[in-house]
């Protein structure tokens, strides 16, 4: 499966899925430093592990079609296109934040970029992205929506709810889960006898499909497949993306009480960045340089962003009312 | 006649302002339970379906969470999008959609995102159906940041303001009345639209202002007559919608009266009789000659007996009574 | 398999479920008549048809045994062991009736004979069914609880959430899906695109079973076995009730505009209660005179029902705040 | 030091009540999301869970409609039943279980069901959580005929209004407030218990009554002290339940001061700021020698970014500034 998925990615489009998780990766990184020494307020849930889901996903996106995304989005937010610069500020509560400092990384939304916002809560963005998709249809639009929730949103009634009625309408919608064994510290078979949720497709008489989600080839061809589907009027499917957040839960969990440290540690041998990295370079691909000048450009495109933030007024409070 | 002189149903205005719009804007999706060929349970989308079709009009299983989520997330996709909880009691279902989604993203967008969702549903006690339907939510829509609730108490009122709904940008609470469905009244034919955020003064009198909203109107209407026998002037305010409330309008009326009664059908803590109550009492405090009063509905849930929700729920007879009190002393 | 249970079920609980099918038909079809001629006030919900799902469950269940129900729900309250003069005086709005008047049709609950309640919400009676599981659980109280829903309650959140508890929890609940093809005038395979209600117990790791429900036998052969798992600690069952309403989803709706008169008539030529007594003659397990005798009982049951309800006093206004 | 001047945090208090009780009474379960080994996100339940064990504790998946329906359902069949929502917003999910089954049962059976549930959560803003983690709903419960509503603000209180409520056989909406969690007090070690209905005085003047529950008696408190020193004497009322309401406390209050301020972490618009005036206005009118008035977070969602949001947020200098106005004109 890997090798001819690989056939049908070429290198640069490697390179590129390489250059957006790395971009994923150090901006969390960036603001766990930030954050940290306190100059960011509010709650972060970083995306470290997972990168490979969104680059994955997004890279058959086009920019009209929609992304709607979790509480744990910043990583959807930027392989969707939104700009560093702009989700910083927003994080920072700045005025030149997306959303002018009044979303926060909880609620940021960037339509310009197709991207329907991160959310605070859990399984809410599903009904949501179902009735973009039904917008979609009504309105001939030909876009594709794809809605991203974790594992902790399968056993909600929202999920529930969502999928029967974009089955039964044949909504343009890919749901996206990003399993990554845990809500919070409460692990999956825990919260469920049922522990596989590309079976619960069946359910709702329309494909699931399991994938291994720290392979950003596998999640692209799977991906890709369904975008497909959704755009030439299959209807909907359901991915189970299998990955894991090598961080707590939110900045300020350890992480640590309720996994194992071998099992942290597994999964962070299985970093989707350097595994592709010594694939490609393995394959003769590409070569260290190549990577080394990825690196420095992501190291100047976030420094950009931090500056940009860092250096940008905050709301006038007086504006308070507007929008409203 | 002229068209001015035409009288219709309650119901048939908002179906009436539903073509019209539905034909002027193409964007528009509705979505709710039995709404499409059945026409709807109260008859509220009685031949809509045969002329704008399964695409548009789309009959959903029971699934008020997802409905009106879907609802939400197409108007945030370019269409305008009427999610019909039918009872609108079933919209418990759906609370963290209205709340948590609908009634923020505009804000928190910075307004980058348009919302233009309506949401619908039919409220208060009707032919003895029970607690579970008979509820009224509007205090709670009203006290959430970022919804408009338009409570319609007349035909004319429901078109009016089913039309202006379908052009707000964020989201609006549509909230009738189900024992209005077939009350008539003048409404004209054809295009026109009643504004948010502007009362109607039912009745003009000079002794006693009574606000009231819904088929409280009705009952306040009724008994402001019963008072005229006995001599007392009432003035009947109707808000139609809570959020925007009027506040000039009733303001001006009790600067006049100087007594303020409120009528809901709603239990009296933390509901729109207290908002009203406290409006005039901050805003309007040396107009007040008397306490205010009101008169709502016992806090205990709807029972089913006749002989018990009669006793529980605000009647003409204990409108004129508690007014002439005011008055009477 | 039906002459496998019929083997089972011997002739004196053969009469007992004619009897208690009798009942409900008899009762929903007196109920017709009061509330036609406008002395009763409200809505109902009428049953026929459907009997042999309450009759055939209810029969494995004791008396501290546990019943939630629906909008329709007289036949569970009746099969479950309401007399029927307190629910006839209760759907009268009637002092007497077994919530004094307070809850109708609807709301009508009778905790005494472990009738937790008919209930105006779709959906909204089965978490409180897993949740009275769940404390039988806790006070090892040996209970059963059964959940009746409709095939309208499917496709709720309130079902998805349930069922998942229930499951991984383990819990004594039996969920009793009478699917009869439609909630008011939506047909099931307009509502979704999985009409197997049966197939969704996959979804959450349970045992699943599709049964006629249109005979008793079958019905008392499934819902013994489920109600025998949950009593002994195997957890939670789903059934799918294959049945129909005869009659419209209320009393003012005449039920033929959504479905043809064949559909209706075919469905009503296999009346549960007709071809249970067929059955019995023709084996000779009965004979005539016996039915007629259940008849007669039946009617005097039923006048005294009525007699008792008509003649009782309406609640005391004065008393509308007690018990709030 | 005797036990009296023991302190505790109000986050510590709640614990003790569980302890206790769930000693006391074998048939309390509790049911939440991270209330079994994690202790609870705001660790309200550490060391519940060793003590207690898992089937007492029942941790659950996100699945705010399914948990509080089974809580409903089991405080139906013999247990007592608590369900954390943990942060009250997420009782959106499940506000069908809340409205329509735990507060009309016990009503609509005629008193034969008893359904003793307590339905957790911590409201408010903190830490700039944003728009959809800072909900502050007592409003709407109180508004439910059905439901008591405590709202403790001190360690104390926390902890005697939750044993109260262990008791109750009708549902109980207990309702922290985020930002307290932190808070330490006195409280007396072992049995005690803080009945409902009846407010606490918690600053004892005869200038000016304000009116706060929840964190805002923080806010209240520290504005009186300011108050006090420009010579304004302030009284302030925490009624601690605002369903029951201690209507005579607070009557009695403004019945010496002559004037009613409330604030409330909540929007003005019909919420519990609207009922109090409205209750002072109807039953104390001729006490009321002033305008009331009120200091409410601002009609938006509550923005992200600090500057917004403490622009939106009732505080301190802003109470202090209003009531100075009151009295100073
Ligand atoms: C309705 C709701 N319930 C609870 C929460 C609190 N909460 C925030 S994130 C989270 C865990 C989500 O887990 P999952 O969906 O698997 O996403 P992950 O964090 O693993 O990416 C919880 C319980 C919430 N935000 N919304
Ligand atoms: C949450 C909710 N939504 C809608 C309704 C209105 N309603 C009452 S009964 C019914 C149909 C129920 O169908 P089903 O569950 O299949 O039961 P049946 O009537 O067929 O026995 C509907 C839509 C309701 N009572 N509750
Ligand atoms: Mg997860
Ligand atoms: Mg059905």
């Amino acid at each position: 499966m890997q090798t001819a998925l690989s056939e049908e990615i070429d290198v640069e489009l490697s390179l590129d899925l390489y250059r957006c998780m790395l971009q994923l990766r150090d901006f969390e990184l960036k603001v766990q430093e930030l954050y940290r020494t306190g100059s960011m307020p509010g709650f972060v849930h970083l995306y470290v592990g997972e990168e490979a889901v969104a680059a994955g996903v997004c890279a058959s996106l086009k920019r009209e079609d929609l992304v709607y995304s979790t509480h744990r989005g910043h990583g959807h937010a930027l392989a969707k296109g939104v700009p560093a610069r702009e989700l910083m500020a927003e994080l920072w509560g700045k005025r030149t934040g997306c959303c002018g400092g009044r979303g926060g990384s909880m609620h940021t939304f960037a339509p310009e970029y197709g991207f329907m916002g991160t959310n605070g809560i859990v399984g809410g963005s599903i009904p949501l992205a179902a009735g973009s998709a039904l917008a979609a249809q009504l309105r001939n639009s030909g876009q594709v929506v794809v809605s991203f929730f974790g594992d902790g949103a399968v056993n909600a009634g929202s999920f529930h709810e969502s999928l029967n009625l974009a089955a039964v309408w044949n909504l343009p919608v890919v749901f996206a889960c990003e399993n990554n064994l845990y809500a919070t510290e409460m692990a999956f078979y825990r919260a469920t006898k049922n522990t596989s949720v590309a079976s619960r497709a069946a359910a709702y008489a329309i494909p699931g499909q399991e994938v291994d989600g720290v392979d950003v080839y596998e999640v692209y061809g799977a991906a890709k497949k369904a975008i497909q589907r959704a755009r030439t009027g299959g209807g909907p499917t359901l991915l189970e993306f299998k990955t894991y957040r090598t961080l707590g839960h939110h900045e300020g969990d350890p992480g640590t009480e309720y996994r194992t440290r071998e099992e942290v540690a597994q999964w962070k041998a299985r970093c989707p960045i350097k595994s592709l990295r010594e694939r490609m370079i393995g394959s003769g691909q590409a070569n260290e340089s190549q990577f080394e000048q990825i690196q420095k450009d992501t190291d100047a495109w976030l420094d950009d962003a931090v500056q940009f933030a860092k250096s940008s007024p905050t709301p006038d409070p007086q504006t308070v009312l507007e929008h409203s | 006649m002229t068209n001015k002189q035409r009288e219709i149903t309650y119901g048939e205005a908002g179906v009436e302002a539903l073509r019209e719009e539905m034909g002027r804007d193409p964007s528009i999706v509705y979505i709710g339970q039995g709404i499409g060929p059945r026409g709807g349970n109260f008859r509220q989308t009685r031949g809509l379906w045969k002329e704008f079709g399964d695409g548009r009009l789309r009959d959903t299983g029971i699934c008020e969470l997802g409905e009106t989520g879907l609802a939400i997330g197409a108007a945030m996709n370019g269409c305008r999008a009427i999610v019909d909880e039918v009872f609108l009691d079933f919209i418990l279902e759906a609370m963290t959609q209205v709340i948590q989604q609908a009634a923020t993203i505009h804000y928190l967008s910075n307004g980058k995102i348009k919302v233009p969702v309506v949401i619908r549903g039919a409220m208060g006690s009707v032919r003895n159906a029970g607690a579970q339907h008979a509820h009224s939510f509007y205090a709670w829509f009203a006290h959430t940041p970022g919804l408009k609730v338009a409570v319609p108490s007349t035909p004319y009122d429901c078109k009016g303001l089913l039309k202006t709904a379908l052009r707000q940008d964020t989201p609006v609470m549509f909230i009738e009345h189900k024992g209005l469905y077939n009350s008539k009244g003048e409404v004209p034919e054809g295009e026109f639209l009643v504004p948010f955020g502007k009362a109607s003064v039912r009745r003009e009198g000079s002794d006693v202002t009574i606000v009231a909203v819904g088929r409280m109107v009705q009952l306040a209407s009724e008994a402001a007559s019963a008072l005229q026998d006995e001599g007392i002037a009432a003035e009947v305010i109707d808000p139609r919608t809570v959020a925007p409330l009027d506040r000039d309008t009733i303001l001006r009326s009790v600067a006049k009266t100087g007594r303020l009664a409120v009528v809901d059908e709603a239990p009296a803590a933390c509901g729109f009789s207290g908002e009203v109550i406290a409006l005039v009492s901050t805003h309007g405090f040396d107009s007040l000659d008397a306490p205010p009063r009101r008169i709502c509905s016992l806090h205990v849930p709807n029972p089913f007996s006749p002989a018990l929700e009669n006793e529980m729920m605000p009647s003409v007879t204990k409108v004129v009574s508690e007014v002439r009190e005011m008055l009477r002393g």
